[in-house]
Order: C-alpha cells, then structure tokens, then sequence
C-alpha cells in the first residue's frame, strides 16, 4: 500500500460523530486493527483535586459549549496526523474529529482513531498521542455549564515554537 | 501603519464582549506591541493577558515575533478542547 | 455511580458491529473517555515470518469464516470482562463483540470497548488487554479462503487450569 | 458406563467430518482416557490431539480431569478469533 493513499480526516464539526463511518474511510485493504478514542460530556465528575492545574471539587455538568477557531483547529488537527505518521510509520488511516456547539452529558465530543495492519504496531499508542496532542495544541474551548453557574475551561499547555 | 484583524475567542471573547476587532498598527509591531494597543483599546482583556495564546495567520506566535500586513491574528487562553 | 450498575456487554453475533450503538450502551453519566479496539479482515497481508509460530508469506485473502463455540465463548467474554476489571477498577462499562460468518476484506470482524471517567485511567491498557485476552481464551476460530485455497488458522495460546 | 456429548470446533470438525457425537464411556474416566476412545472411534483425528484444546461443561480441562455425567465435552484447536 502507498503511504501517499493513506487516508487522514480531520474536521470540526457540529454534526453528530458516526464512529461506523469514520472507521469506514480510514480501513484499507491492508488494514487489520483500529484504535480509537473517543471522549464524552462528563454529567458527574467525582475526581478531586487535579487536572489543569484547578483544584475541582466533585460536581455536575449540565451540558458544555464547546467552541473552535475553525481554520486554525483543523490545520493543527492536521499536523497531530503529521506527527503521529512521523512517530508510528506503520499508522495507515488518522481520523480526527472535534464535534463543537452545545453538547449534553453522555455524548460523544472528540474521537481520534489510527489504524494499521496488526494491533501490535504501536496503534494504540498513536491513538492516545492523538488525544493528548490535541488537548494540547488545537484550538477549541469549552464553557462548562452547571446547576448553580457557567465557566469557561482553560487547558495549561502553552505551545512552543513551531508547534 | 497597516490594518490587522483580531479574532478572539473564549475566555477572551467574553471579556472583551466581541469576537473580533480591527486594529491599525505601525509596520513591524511585534506581538508584545500588539497586546499592549490592545489592553489600551479593551482593558478587561490586562487580567488574562498573562496566559494569552496568540496565534498569527494560524500558527502560534511570540511576543518578539513581527506582525506581518494583513495578518490573521488570534488570541485565546490554553485550548481546552477533547 | 455504584458499580453494579457498570454494563457488560459480550456478544457472539452474524449481525454487523455498530460501534456508535455499543458506545452509547456502555457510556454513563460519568463517563468521559472510551478506548475502542476493532479488528477487521486484511485483503492483503504483507507482513512475513511471524505470528502465531506459523511463518506465512505476503498474501491475499477473499474472505474468512469465523466459527464460535458460542456459549462458551460468551462465558469467556464476561471471564475477559472480569479480568479487566479486576485489573483497572476505574472501568465503568466493557462491551466485547466477535462477529462470526463470512467475513470479507475491510469488515469489522471483533470489538472491544472500555469506558471510564478519565482517558488517563488506563481505560486503553483495559482495551488492548481485552484484546490480547480475546485472542487467547475465547473460543472462536478463523478458515482463511485465499484465491488458491483454505486454511484454518489455528491459535497457539494453551490455556491453563482455571482461565 | 454413561453417555457424554462431544462437540467438534474449526479443524477438529472438518478432520472428524462432522460437528459432533455422543459416546459411552466408564464412570470416571479421564479426559485422556476420552481421547484415547475418541481416536479409535474417528483416526482422522489423532494427528491433531497433541495440541487440542478440551472444554468440560464450557470451562478448560485438561489430560487429569475426570468427566462428570452428562458433561458437555468440546474438542477444539488453540482459538483463532477476533
């Protein structure tokens, strides 16, 4: 298979995630085995004291807006792919997915999936790297609403040069 | 002096209660220039400026870095997308 | 959220995989991350001289028949079930679905799914684990039809008293 | 004497040509002892026994076991799925 026919999707959208399509455009012939992430609204948050440097206490989430600077997401989106390809040469298909706008608990935010010709490609890790790569570097935020107020949630990373 | 456009977003576009603005700089302003025109204009932006992303033509950008004419500029806090 | 209420899902079916249904199924209130394996069937099959102690060489594949011992293999898909969450509590819902019957290249062919409150929880350890213990104590097995012949493929796992 | 059922799997099937049989053993016999009646009653089968997998009431077993009456028996190579 040429790697220059391995597909790469990337996309911010306010459209339901339909996982069965995604992974449907990212498997080849010569594909095997998927990783994917996907991340979710939260209603009940039970973890303390970490995450982005906020000491949280337990509470609900009504639902999150979620929002994006479309060009420049997708284009970072993009370059996530381009460094997992650069990381695990073996990865065939990258699909990157932020669905943004007002999302309620239970449903489905974010999905990142990779695939290869066998799971022990390191696939799995190429998926995780996703994930944490766009939390870092792709520009989307969301404001979380909650039963007694609102708050927009800021991440910490702060890209360096080139990145 | 040349025009730029300013997109903000999150945190930075509620304080500033505006999405985007337009702004005249001089010729090779840099960022850090930029964000001190921009405090004048908006002053409830100075409490977030500290932890500001800036973004320019869609990719991150420094406070020495040079803004070219016509440039798309961003700012924004840390990405809290996923 | 009590973890009694955690669903397990496992399924022997000929039906298709519909990773967007077993999602939901397996997301709660709580819920934030989910790690999602799937396995489809390779076309073509080029890597050489490994797996399963068979040296086999690039190749093509029209299709493959799966066949299962279903009730058993139903039993052992809770035992895998058990196992993951023995080994990561954090593990809120587990979904582990084999397809059988004739499977043709790019169909999705087994899945395993693990949610939790968190990516950072080892929710895609719990994954690949599901999959490498699939993979060994399940039983269901695989008669690979190439353009000049069949050939059952056969495991190498012997699994020992009590697994 | 009593009468077990014995399921056939992938392989095992295909050499025995058919997906299962019943047979009489003795009260306590082994599961190596069933192998051995199995051999003799199917020959097909005996150039595959040393690595097939037996499964008593759906649970592995092994050459020591002793088989229960009415067990369900099931005769399979080392699994291939997902």
């Amino acid at each position: 298979m040429n790697p220059s026919l391995f597909p790469t999707i990337v996309s911010i959208t306010e459209d339901e995630i339909d996982l069965n399509i995604l992974l449907d455009k990212i498997t080849l012939t010569s594909t095997g085995a998927a990783a994917i992430f996907t991340g979710m609204v939260r209603g009940e948050t039970s973890r303390t004291g970490q995450a982005q440097g906020i000491n949280y206490a337990p509470h609900e989430t009504t639902y999150l807006e979620y929002e994006a600077y479309k060009p420049m997401a997708e284009e970072k989106m993009l370059q996530v792919a381009k460094e997992i390809r650069e990381k695990w040469g073996v990865v065939e298909g990258i699909a990157i997915v932020q669905r943004i706008g007002k999302l309620y608990p239970r449903t489905p935010t974010v999905l990142i999936a990779c695939t290869a010709s066998h799971r022990d490609t390191g696939v799995f890790d190429a998926a995780r790297y996703g994930i944490d790569r766009l939390k870092e570097i792709v520009p989307v935020w969301k404001k979380e609403i909650m039963p007694d107020g609102e708050e927009w949630v800021e991440g910490e990373y702060i890209p360096k040069e080139g990145e | 002096m040349h025009k730029i456009k300013i997109l903000l977003f999150a945190t930075m576009r509620t304080r500033a209660k505006r999405s985007s603005l337009e702004l005249e700089i001089k010729k090779d302003s840099t960022v850090a220039e930029l964000k001190e025109i921009l405090v004048a204009e908006i002053p409830a932006l100075e409490a977030s400026l500290h932890h500001t992303l800036v973004s320019i033509d869609r990719e991150f950008a420094f406070d020495e870095d040079i803004i070219p004419e016509n440039a798309e500029i961003a700012l924004f806090p840390p990405v809290s997308g996923g």
